[in-house]
This record gives structure tokens, C-alpha cells and sequence, in this order.
């Protein structure tokens, strides 16, 4: 199993979210955060004094899958995260060890994602 | 006079328009009688004005004492509310309340219409201004009413209590007090200057019932029955509505004197300006003692607490006597939020602030009544201070009395049957998720609860529309790398 | 007076001080028509203050319905176009709407100054009064225009339209339905009590021209062409400024009679009320209908919407017309509002809110126009309903359809030079970071934009500041460890 | 009058209990002058009300400019400061400032009561509005004293200051310059009409005594010693604040006329709106010069620059001088804030905005105050525009002068001792974790500071409460899986 | 060393933190994520139009701990943060190479938790 | 690769930010989190209750870098975090697997930070 962490802008989750619920990767979760990188900042002037704002919002996506998987979930955030400018992100994949379904108590990689049937379900 | 029809030559055409109401009159002789009588209607409406502001006092009070998932809610409910009550006062609530005659009703009124069941054309705009006046003082109590229901009371229920309660339950307490009913025949009539108990006492005795029938919000009790805190989400909205309330109270009390004669309104915005000042004192003071931290929603408390105190007796007290009536409401405010916080669960603290510094105000007009105002104001005795003797109490504890069991009875039928019909109270889930979301589709604030990259991607994908360099430096700056 | 140069005995000074007025004109012989004058004069100044504050009101309105990205813009936007209105109204404005004579426009009265053009020392105060009542409705009609215009318009355009408008475009329609112009032309007189098409329609005219020329938020069409949810961030502030408005509108209609003769303004602003109850009674109904749920900026919409409606006819209808009024705007601005968002992206809803209800209030006097009213008032006929013919509604229409071309054309023009040369919108780039931070170069909620440890890092480094023990407990309480 | 009393028939009672004050005058033979009386104190209290509400728009000037973990005390802070102003006037000051009499203070009206000190029954509602009005001042002049003192000051710190302001700093001053003291004695006496010197050069004299006592905040200034930007955290509070403020002032500047006598209340309101507008356009100007962007802050403090810039010569100076007044201030205001910000943390712009524009309001009366309106208040010489010589321009300078060294020995004296006892400053700890939570025990946006988890925690465990299915769909919707 | 990461709902929060704490595991982390998986969404209706919103809060726990500690602490979660209903969450275990305590620079397996006597003095 | 995660203090992510610059290391995320260790919590009082707020605010740093810079990272965290007070956080280091550069889709270690003139650049 392998965590996939990516680091996106937040104008490229809802295409990515959707496209994994198309091929069955409901689960995953996000949230935000900072980033430093190539980017530049932001200078905001209050009064008369500076303040540079050097991180930018980036949206975090974090989704545990089978490794079998792995490459569908990369391959589909780097088709829709790209738009070739500085500050598109970073992809990383991390090795997971075991995962529980709190749930059910269950354990392993049919954990990880929804029923077979979720694609088919979502569309509907 | 809008002078659509004058045209004139160059700015004096303008000024030969502004003279014509004042031409007018000298053409027809111009009365001392209509001067006064416009002086009186514009401070009413001044006051009207005020008064009506104080719908948002209530509003923001009860939103920044709730939490952020229920806030878009206390604006939906104050419009709504206030604009069912002002349609159900003017075609019924009125005539109950000011429609003459009766101890217990009026009985004319009804669809009030200019000229229609008044004697002379003068006096119409006179009682059109106490028919709004008055309707705010009815607005007012009902917005009471809502202060121990937030977060958790059904949008659907709001709407029958605010008929009845606009149409009945209030135009009787204001009948009763105001309008030369039962009270007038207490004793030598009771003194509830503005209403501490016709309006205050009323609109908390309602909200004793409905929190009654309600229950607490969930997590309100731990499983060891001891409450919780629920903290309000927003302290400075907290105080906006506490400032505006206090803002409206001038043309509450000041505004009752319904008129400028002998400039008594004067006296009586001091007044109550200093009540205010010893409520907030009062409860800094107990707040200080109890809890050992100076409570930011206490203090806002102790001002609510003088001013509906000081309502009673602003019309007859001395100054000396306004920062004890005052200071004695925001002691007061404090124990009792406190004491009732243990079994019942009332957010704002309204049962406190409006219901018990209610009824001591209107108590403290038995005990510092001064002659000299009492003569002015020509209703009951001078109080216990002054050698009144306790016939004025008794007068006063009797009115109490009275408006909280009518008012209670009928307030509680009134919620019962709601509740079995309709029901009373939104689901656990829809709790749970806030009233905003459940019972108005939206949130009050969309960025804190939807993930901004959903809200973004409403915003088109960006391979449509994110140009190659999407975020430049907005200004001089350095680079990050 | 400011007694700054009298010394006297103990309090008796004081008094003497304050009875000076009244005793310097006992020596001149008081004159009843004098204080007729300042009664009349005291009423419009209250009223001017109202209408004042109903610039806070249209800020927040606005605010609460933008994104928090573009939040503190509304108010550099509402400071700035008041002063520059303020001025340019003195210099300009007012001369042309007010200047006398003519059928199109005033010809003089250019940096009005006191008691220049004027005939006697005694009207001059009214005078002033009537300049500073006027200035406040066309800074009315002035911030209903920028309704359309939220989130994506520069900074910089705003100046000159502002300009263009106060000096130009609204004296003109207020000369003509105001100012004895045009409109004193149609019939016996078009009847617009406080300015449902000289104040609203205009405005949101303009706001029409402003969305053409702008087009829509980026992301408010999907690519589908359906119009997608673009949540304003505060429907607490929202709400705060809606019922500013509603407060500064009993100045608006109140005050639009110009002074208290015969108490007629207590009769306004009863009307004016139930009208906006009306408004919200009908959006909540209509919204239910086609939403399914209580919709909170619907409601609202619905409050401006019945007193822009009842605006108009304000003066002239009976108590049981204004709920009428105000229930059909209600449900128009609802229905207007889910039709234009399908094609124009007006976010506060100001062209169904100012524009449609405008014109329903400006026809409804043709309907509804009491014979006892028109008659008082003195312009144009009674409505349909009292059997007064079609004539009047002719006039009233006639009224809307040039107000409505000729603000169009010129707002139009006005704003397409201004996009020819300095452009009217931000870029892409700049509308996607926020107004805030491109145009002011801050954020209107820095706490929500920076992220803390940046904001923190500006207090200093660690080792420098940070004291050794640095987050202690604050009060008693338990470890977590 | 209260008609609880009177029982009639139908709605004719009401309307004569409405009739009953002009029927008690006529019985009484009616007098002009009392009427003149009831319209001048009816108009002093109409701006009594509107002064009041200043106290709000400077809580919300300073919780705009604070950070979000010093919100909530700005509410805290303004209720109860407000509060002991109140009694302490009431009490103390209104005697030193009014008590009749001497150069330096009044020598009676202690624990002001009505028709006690004073001769006649008639005029006592008019001392008891002369009274009211003139806390207010005392109040605004309070409140701006805590301008420098964001977001590190201890709350014990204030109430004696409040205590020592209100009963003596600041009724010195007043009785200097409004009450007919030492400033009467300069020349023909000083222009200040509403108190630029005494209400607001007062207030921010006081405020640079504070901050000389209490220092920067923590990280105002960096190592190398240069100011850092602490952003406040609301700007559209901020702006609230501006609005109301600017409401209030038409109350504080033509309420000052302290009646309505020639109806120059008018001009005074006029006048005020055009500084204040220029205040605004200057500060555009200076901002988009020094600074490269619209600092939607500078232009608010531009806003209130103006205001208070106008406030000495809104008596005293034509139309066409007010905009050059306000737009002098705004440039002075900006200039100046940029330039103490780099030794001094004044985070609301206070010394600027009131201290400055405050001196230059004052000596602008020497330039600009006109023959006509001299005359007509009765104080000083016309000014340098008008060849009225330099003597009056000396005698605003000498005012000027005298102010700020007498409330800067007295504030400081004060402050320097409460910093010696109780301290004047929180912690470092307390600072960083901010005064809601270390000095009120709570946060003002709980939501904001306390984790969710924890906050929901409150709600009680999962396994007790929440159903088999929790959250579901609040609405027709489609499922994400 | 693991590092154990469980997206949980809000109200199993509190009971897992103060079980832990009494098992001698005070030190944790948390921070608000949106997560996809099964759970529905909740659609906003805004002037007309909609907008969807398909995740929903949940809290993210991250705690460090001692391999063989490592069951202790993803059984508690799984013990309070069961309802039975869609939504509970997942418990993913990471492998962690090292472990610094910044106060001290001492790295290694003592430094993820608090002393042994933890529980005993959070208790009193 | 490794990535560093790092619970830190507010103050101290400033300074760690800027040498990180200087050395190289432009690229990094950081959020917000709430922490429990062996920190006191602060105790609200609201209207005659109490709410104790267990977590105390911090902010975590994510990092990835090459294997050989790991040191690097880590030290310089270690040196700006440490106030010597309880409540300094801790670091810890994962394996990562791979990595990629949105932007372009490359992956490796070459992805993980800026150019090699990257601190000169900023310095400029
Ligand atoms: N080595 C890294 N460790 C952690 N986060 C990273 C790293 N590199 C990039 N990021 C994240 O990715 C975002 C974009 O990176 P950036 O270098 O600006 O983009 P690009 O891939 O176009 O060079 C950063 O803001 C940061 O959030
Ligand atoms: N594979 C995953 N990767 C990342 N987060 C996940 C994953 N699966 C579940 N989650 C998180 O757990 C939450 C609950 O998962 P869900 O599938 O709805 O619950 P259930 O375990 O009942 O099927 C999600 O909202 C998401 O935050
Ligand atoms: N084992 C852990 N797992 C996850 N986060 C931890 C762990 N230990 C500490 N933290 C984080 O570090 C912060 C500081 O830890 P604490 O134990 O208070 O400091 P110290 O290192 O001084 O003992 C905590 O608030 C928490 O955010």
C-alpha cells in the first residue's frame, strides 16, 4: 500500500477528485496548507510598513491505495495538475504499512477504496 | 411636500418651496396647537426610529452568541419575524391593544386605516405615529422571546408563535399597562413607565416556555448534568448588538414620554443612561466575585440587565436613584445567569436579562417613585424611599404577577400545540450540521465551512482557464527563490 | 451657540446659557413662522442622517455578499465615491438638479454657497438642509450602480464614473422628477414620493449598463452556460446591512415630505414599513416556492425590494395598500432574480431589488394613489382603484421609460469611454487573488489570508523574544500532561 | 405621558391622550417660548443619541485595527470605560466642566440632580439635555484615549485612568473651552465650535502619554529597529466603525449649536459633510503618493481626520472652506501616520487622525472663520482670508498650546502612577496569547482559537449520542460514491 | 518507530485523546482535513443556483509512537471512533526512520511520548 | 528521500524558513496543527463554564529531500526550534519513494528542491 501525497493548486482538485471517483478512487482527503517553492510571494502594505508573504495556498491530497494502483492515482494528478507555470506542486509517494477500516475493525488494502461498484453508483 | 410642480427661477424658486409649509400655515392661520402637536410626533418617530434599530441589537446579540454554523439564521428569523408582526399588529394586534375601552381589550382598530375610526383630520398623523411607535415596542418583545430557542428551534415554528404572539399575547399586556386596562385599575394605577413588565418581563416569560418545551441544545448538559460551555462564536458582533440595543433604548424610554412636554424626555434619557452605566458596572463587579475574570458577554449582560431595569421607573425616578436600580440589575444578572445555566439552557442569558431585571425594575418604582415626577407622570404613588408606604409595591409585585401568568399560560399553549403539530425543534443531524445549512440550504459563512478547493473548482478547471503564469506578484517584491 | 464667552453663577449659568435662544428671540419677537421653520428643518436633518447611514448599509449588503477576498474593498469604495460625490454634488450637482428654472435642467447654484442666491438671511439654513437632504439620495442612487459591479471592478474606474454621475446623470432625473423639470411635463405630474425611479431605478439602471459592459465574475458560468454559486462569505453583515437600510429608509420616505406639516410623515413612515413586510413576506413565499428553502439573501431581497417599491407611492396610498405593494415586489425580485442570474452576473441582486421594484412602486401609483393624498401632496391623479382613469399610470410609465433611456444611454456611454481608456476590470490574475490584495495591496482579513506563522514570525525570532517558559497556563487548570 | 390612566372609547381615546400635552399647554395658556424650548432640546437629544453611537464606531475603529485575539476586549473595554465615565460625570466631572463660576473649573452641580441647583421648573429638562450632551463629548474624548493602547494594555489600567479622565482632565478642558473658562480670556475668546482642541486634541494627548508609558507592542519594530506591519484583522469592522463615526458626527458638530435657532444646525451638518469628504480625498491622494496603493485604512483615518479637522470651524466657516479644511487634514493625516509610525506603535492612527487634524481644525478658524458667521456665534475675530490679522490665529495657537501641555502633565502624571501600582502592561505571555483569553478568560472567535475536535468534544462522545447514521443529505443531492 | 494517521470524526476525537492519555500517550497531533470516501455531501443552494459539496470534515490524528506500542494506540482509535455508520474513517501506520525532541536534540524511541508517570499526572 | 515532518512553534518557522533558503532548500509546505504533549492546555470560562483546550497551535513542516540533505534539514530545525521550554515539538523523518514535478512530470531527486542557484536568487 502507498501513500500518495501531492501538494496542487486549488484549481486542479475538482477536476482530479472527479476523474479518481470515475475510476473508482473515492477516498481520500485533503486539506490546506503553505508552500514554498519557485513561486513568488505577495507584499501587502499596511500603513507604511511591509509584510511579505512568501507561501502561497496550496491544496494537500492525501490517498492511501493498493500499489497496484499507485500509478493510476499519479498519472490522473499530473494530467490535471499540470499547467506548465511555476508553482504546479509535487507529487511523493510513501510506503504504508497497514490500514484499518474504523468501521468495520477490518485491515488491509480492500480498505482502502469504496465498493467495486462505486464508479458505476457515483454516475448514477 | 415633494415639489415636483414649482418651477422657479434660479435657488429662490427652491427657498419659495421650502417656505410653503410655513406659507401654508400663515394662510391658514398658524396654530401653537399644530406646532406642538408636530414637535410630539417627530420625537415619537424619532423614538420609533430608534426603537426599531434595536431589531438588530437583538439580532446581532443572538448571533454572535451563536456558534458560527447557525449565525446566516439570525437574520433570516429577525426579518421574518419582525415583518409577520408588523402585518399581524397593524390588522389585529393594535385594536386588541389601543382599540379603547375595556379592562381586559380593545375592541376597534382593526386593519388600522388613517381617518377611518378617528374624530378629526389633525389627529390622524398623531395616531399614525403612535400606532408605529407602539408597534415596535410589540416588535420588541417578540425578538425577546427568541433568546433562549437559538440553535436549535425550527425555522417553521417561528412563524405561528410570532402570529399569535403580535396578535394576542402582547396587545394584551400592552393593553393591560399602556393602554388603560386591567393595571390602571391596581392601586392607583401601576407604573411601567416604558415597559419593564409589559414589554420585557413579557417577551422573557415566552421565552421561559419555549425553552421549557425546547430543552437544552445537545452537549448542553455533560452526562454528569453539570453545563457545558457552548462558547458564542463571535464577541465583537456580541457587543455591536449590546451598543445598538443600548443606542435604541433612548427612544425606548425617551421615546414613551410620547411627546416633548415640559422636555421630561430629557430627563428621563439621562436617566436611563446612568442605569445602563450601574448595570454594567453591577455585573463587572458580581462577574469579577464569581468568576474571577472580566466575561465579555457578563459585561454586555450588565448593560441589558440596567437598561431593562431602569425602563419601569425612567419616567419616575431621580437621577440619584438610576445607577443603584442599575447597579442592582447587573448584580443580579450575573447570580441568576449563573443559577439558571445549571437546569436550563438560555444562551443569551434573556431570562435573566429581560425576565428578572424586569421584574426588579418595576419593583424599584414602588421603592424610589419621587412625588414630584409621580405628579407629573399622574399614575400610582411615590415609593417606599419617600414615605409612599408599600401600596405601590403591592400594586407593582401584582402586575408581575399577573403578566407572568397570563403571558405564560398562554405562551406555553401556544408553543404545546406547535410542538404537536408541526414540532418545536430541528432533528439531532440538522443540529448537528447547523441551522444554517439544514433549514436555509446555505451556510452564514460559505469559506469557513465548504473546502476552498471545491468553492475554487466552481471557478472552472484550469487547464480552461488559468492563463500560463497564473499568480504574479501583485506589486514590488522580493522573490521567495 | 457655544457659550464659550459666558460666565456665570454656579448652574444658573448654564441656564441662562441654554435659555438664550429663546430669549434672543423674544427680543426679536419670536415668530411662530420661525420655529415652523426649524421644525420643518430639524425633521429633514434627522431624516438626512438616516439617509446617510443607508451608505453603511449599502456597504455591507455588498460586503457580506462578496467573497472575503473582496471584502475590504467595499469600504475604500463607499468612503471614496461619497467624498467625491459629496464634492462634486456641491460644485455641480446640485445647480443642475436643483438650480430653478427649465425643463431639462437647473442653471444655477454651482458651488453652493449660503446665502449667495438667495433671497432673505431666514431661508437660508433651509436651504442648506434641502442641499445636504438632497446630496444623501444621489449618493444613493450612486452606490445602488456598483451592485453589479462586485469582485471585478478596478479601482480606478469608479472615479470618474462617480464624477460623471453625481455632477450629471442623477441631477438630471432629479431636476426632472424632484426639481419641477421633465416630469411636472407628464399628465398633471408624475407621482414619485421619495424616488422609486429618480433614486432606485436610476441607480440600478446604471448598475444595468455596468454588467453589460463588465461581464461576469470569472467562474460564474460553468462551461455548460448554467450560472454556478458564488457564495458571498458574511450573511451576519449582510444582514447587518439590510437592516441599516431599512432603518435609513424611514428617513428616505419620512423625510421626503420636506418637514412635518400636518403630521404626514408619521403616515409615511407607518407605510413605509409595512411595505418592506410586504417584501419579505412575498420573497420568503415565492422562495419557498422555487427554492424549496428559506433562502437568507432572498429574504433580504425581498425587505429592499418592498421599500424600494413602496418608495414611490410612499406619500400617496392608504395602510392597506402598502403590504399589497411591498407582497407583489416581494415576489417579483425572487422571480427576477433566478431569471437574470442566468444570463447577467448581478451579485447583491440590485437590478431586481432597485431596477424591477422600482418600476413596479413608480406604476403602483397609479393604481393605488389615494384621492386624499393626491390631493394633499397636489400631484397628478388618483390610481386605478379609486376609479381615477389610466392617465396617471401613462404618466408614471412614461416617467420609468425615460428615466430608464436616458440613464442608460448616458451611464453606457460614461462607462464605455472609461473601458476604452483606463478599463473597467482587473485581470484575470488580479479578480482570482482578490481586490483586496491587487487593487489595496492588503487583505480585508489578513488573519485569514496569511498564514500565521508568517504573521507570528513578524514578532520576532525565537531566541530573541520567546522567554523560557513562554505559554503558561493563563488561569487554574489541569495539565494535559 | 404614559396614558395608563385613561380609558376612551374606541381609537378617540387615543387620540385624546395623544392631544392631551397640547391640551394641558393650552389650558396653561401655551408659550412660544416653551415650545421654542422643547424644539432646541429636542434637537440637542437627537444628537445626544447620535454621539452616543460614536462609542461603537470607535470600539469598532480600534477591533477592526487589532488583532483577532485582541477582539473581544475592545467590547468589553468601551461598556464598561463608558460606564464609569457615565457615573463619574455625572458624580464629579459635569461640575468642574459646568459648575458656573472661575477661570480654571465650576464649583458645583456635584451629583448633578434635576431642578436642585437650578431656579426655574422650565428649564430643568433643558439642563438635564445639557447635561447628557456634554458626557457624550466627555465619553468620545475617553475613547480616544485608548487608541495607542491596542492589544497590550491591562484591563485593571484603564479604570482608574477613566476615573481621573472623566472627572477632571477632561471637564477642565471643557470648561476652558465650551464651559467659559481660560480659553474665553485668550484675545476675543477661542473658536473651537464642537471641540477639535477640547474634545479631540484632549483625547489624543492623552494617548501619546500612554504609549511614551507603554512601548510598542511586541514585534512592532524590528531588530534593525524598522516598524513591521501588524495587520488588523477586520477591515470591514474597521469601516463599520468609520461609517457610524462619521453618523455620529453630524450629531456631534450640529448638535453643538445646542438648539435650532436660525436654523444654523443646517450649515453646521453641510459643512461637516464636506470636510469629511475632503478628509477622505486628501488621504487618497497622499496614500496613492507615499504609498503606491489605496491603504483602505488610510483612507478611514482620512475619514476621520476631516471630521475632526472641521469639528473647531463648523460654526465658523463658509462652504467653500470646508472641503479645503478636510482635505488639508488628509494629507496632514497620512503624512503623519507614516511618519510616527517609525518611533511610535499607535496602531489606530490616533495622535494623527485627532491629535493633528485636531490642531490644525483649531487653527484653521484663524484662516478661514467668516465675518458673518463670527458675528453670529459671538466668539473671536473673522480670519486671515477675510483680513482679520493674525491675533485670532495666535489665540487658537495659544489654545492649542495650553491643551496639550495641561492634559499631557496630567494624563502622564496619571498613567506613570497606575504603571508604579498596578502596572499599566500585560505580560509577554499574556501578550502573545492574547488579552481576550489571558485578561477576559475567553476568546472573542472562540471557533477560530479552540480546535473543532475540542469544541465538538463538548457536544458529548460518539458512542452515546450520535445515531446510527449521522450526517445525512440535508437536501436532495447526489452522493459522492 | 510508527507513525499511525486516522481521519476520524470530530466527536471520537476527545474519548480517543483522553484514553490515550491514560495509557501514557499524551502526544499527538491534529489538524482539520475534508475527506472523500463513502459519505454523502451536502448541497448548498445559493440564489438560484447550487453548488455540492462532497466532503466533509474529519479530524486528522498523527502520533508517533514505539513499534511495539503501536497496536495500543490504533485499537483505542478503533474503539471510540466506531459508530457503525459510513463515514467513521481509516487508520493508516507509516514507517518512521527517526524521531528528534527539538527541546533537548535527543532523538530516538523516548522521545516520542511523555515520561512514564504521564498518565498519573495528567490524572491528579 | 526522506521526508522531514517537523512540529514546531509559530516563532519558529521564520528563521528556520530563511536559512533554509540560504542553504538551498526553498521547497517545503507547511499547516497548521494542534499538538498535545507535555504542554499545558488554557482553560476558557464562559457564562459559569469551562471549556479546557487540551492542544496547543503548531505549525508542521513538511519536507522532502534527498537523502544525503536530510542532515542539513533537520539540524537547522533543530538549532531555530529549541527554546528550551516545553513545548518545542519534535521532528520526525519517513521514507519517501518517489517523487515528481507536476509542472513537468520528471521525478527523482533533482525534483525535490529549487535550482542549485536558488539561494543566491533569493538573496538577490
Ligand atoms: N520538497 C518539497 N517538500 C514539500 N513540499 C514541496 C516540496 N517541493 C514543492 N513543494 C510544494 O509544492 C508547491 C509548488 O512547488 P514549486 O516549487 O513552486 O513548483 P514547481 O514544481 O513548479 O517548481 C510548493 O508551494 C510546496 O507546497
Ligand atoms: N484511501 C484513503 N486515503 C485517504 N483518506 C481516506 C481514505 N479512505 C478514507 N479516507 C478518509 O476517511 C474518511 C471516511 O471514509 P469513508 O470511506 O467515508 O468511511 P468508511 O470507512 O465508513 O467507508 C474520508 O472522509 C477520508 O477523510
Ligand atoms: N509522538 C508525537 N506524535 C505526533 N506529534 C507529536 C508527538 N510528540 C510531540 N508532538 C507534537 O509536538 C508538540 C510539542 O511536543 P511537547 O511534548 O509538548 O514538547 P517537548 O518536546 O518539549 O516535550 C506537540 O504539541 C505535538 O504537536
Amino acid at each position: 500500500m502507498k501513500m500518495v501525497i501531492a501538494y496542487v493548486r486549488h484549481e486542479a482538485f475538482e477536476p482530479i477528485r472527479t476523474e479518481l471517483l470515475t475510476l473508482g478512487f473515492p477516498s481520500l482527503s485533503i486539506s490546506e496548507v503553505k508552500g514554498s517553492g519557485r513561486q513568488k510571494g505577495i507584499t501587502e502594505r499596511y500603513r507604511g510598513a511591509e509584510l511579505t508573504n512568501y507561501l502561497r495556498p496550496k491544496v494537500k491530497i492525501e490517498c492511501v491505495v493498493a500499489s497496484k494502483d499507485l500509478m493510476t492515482i499519479v498519472d490522473t494528478i499530473l494530467k490535471h495538475g499540470r499547467t506548465g507555470a511555476v508553482g504546479d506542486g509535487k507529487v511523493f509517494v510513501m510506503p504504508v504499512e497497514e490500514a484499518y477500516r474504523i468501521r468495520t475493525g477490518e485491515s488491509g488494502e480492500e480498505t482502502l477504496q469504496a465498493h467495486p461498484d462505486a464508479a458505476s453508483a457515483a454516475a448514477g | 411636500m415633494r415639489p415636483t410642480t414649482v418651477v422657479g427661477g434660479a435657488l429662490t424658486a427652491i427657498l419659495a418651496l421650502l417656505a410653503l409649509p410655513a406659507a401654508a400655515l400663515a394662510q391658514d392661520a398658524p396654530m401653537l396647537e399644530s406646532v406642538v402637536s408636530e414637535l410630539n410626533v417627530t420625537w415619537v418617530l424619532v423614538a420609533t426610529v430608534l426603537v426599531f434599530f434595536m431589531q438588530a441589537g437583538f439580532a446581532f446579540l443572538e448571533i454572535g452568541f451563536s456558534r458560527g454554523k447557525n449565525a446566516g439564521m439570525g437574520i433570516a428569523k429577525i426579518l421574518v419575524n419582525f415583518s409577520i408582526a408588523s402585518i399581524v399588529w397593524w390588522a389585529v394586534g393594535f385594536g386588541i391593544a389601543f382599540g379603547g375601552d375595556g379592562v381586559i381589550a380593545g375592541s376597534s382598530g382593526w386593519l388600522f386605516q388613517f381617518g377611518r375610526d378617528v374624530a378629526g383630520e389633525g389627529a390622524s398623523g398623531e395616531t399614525a405615529s403612535f400606532f408605529i411607535f407602539q408597534f415596535m415596542f410589540a416588535a420588541v418583545s417578540l425578538a425577546i422571546v427568541w433568546g433562549t430557542t437559538l440553535e436549535r428551534m425550527k425555522f417553521a415554528a417561528y412563524i405561528p408563535f410570532a402570529i399569535v404572539f403580535s396578535a394576542v399575547i402582547y396587545p394584551l399586556i400592552a393593553h393591560w399597562g399602556f393602554g388603560g386596562g386591567l393595571f390602571a385599575e391596581f392601586g392607583d394605577g401601576v407604573q411601567d413607565f416604558a415597559g419593564s413588565t409589559v414589554v420585557h418581563l413579557t417577551g422573557a416569560t415566552g421565552a421561559l416556555a419555549a425553552v421549557l418545551l425546547l430543552g437544552p441544545r445537545k452537549g448542553k448538559f455533560g452526562s454528569d448534568g453539570k453545563p457545558r460551555a457552548i462558547p458564542g462564536h463571535n464577541m465583537p458582533l456580541f457587543g455591536l448588538g449590546v451598543l445598538i440595543l443600548w443606542l435604541g433604548w433612548f427612544g425606548f424610554n425617551g421615546g414613551s414620554t410620547l411627546g416633548t412636554a415640559g422636555n421630561s424626555f430629557a430627563e428621563v434619557i439621562a436617566v436611563t443612561n446612568l442605569g445602563a452605566a450601574g448595570g454594567v458596572i453591577g455585573a463587572m463587579i458580581m462577574g469579577a466575585m464569581k468568576q474571577k475574570t472580566l466575561d465579555i458577554g457578563m459585561v454586555g449582560n450588565g448593560a441589558i440587565a440596567g437598561l431593562v431595569a431602569i425602563t419601569a421607573p425612567s419616567g419616575y425616578v431621580e437621577f440619584w436613584a438610576a445607577p443603584i436600580i442599575g447597579l442592582v440589575a447587573g448584580l443580579l444578572v450575573v447570580v441568576c445567569v449563573l443559577a439558571f445555566e445549571k437546569k436550563l439552557d438560555d444562551p443569551v442569558g434573556a431570562l435573566s436579562a429581560h425576565g428578572v431585571a424586569g421584574i426588579w425594575g418595576t419593583l424599584s418604582c414602588g421603592l424610589f417613585a419621587s412625588p414630584r415626577l409621580v405628579e407629573s407622570v399622574g399614575v400610582g404613588k411615590a415609593g417606599l424611599v419617600y414615605g409612599g408606604g408599600l401600596g405601590q409595591l403591592a400594586a407593582q409585585a401584582a402586575a408581575v404577577v399577573v403578566a407572568f401568568t397570563v403571558v405564560f399560560t398562554l405562551s406555553y399553549t401556544t408553543l404545546w400545540i406547535i410542538k404537536a403539530t408541526i414540532g418545536l425543534r430541528v432533528s439531532d443531524e440538522e443540529e448537528d450540521a447547523g441551522l444554517d445549512i439544514s433549514e436555509h440550504g446555505m451556510y452564514g459563512y460559505p469559506e469557513q465551512f465548504i473546502p476552498s478547493a471545491e468553492l475554487v473548482g466552481y471557478g472552472g478547471g484550469p487547464t480552461a482557464t488559468i492563463p500560463p503564469a497564473p499568480v504574479t506578484a501583485m506589486s514590488s517584491q522580493e522573490m521567495s527563490v
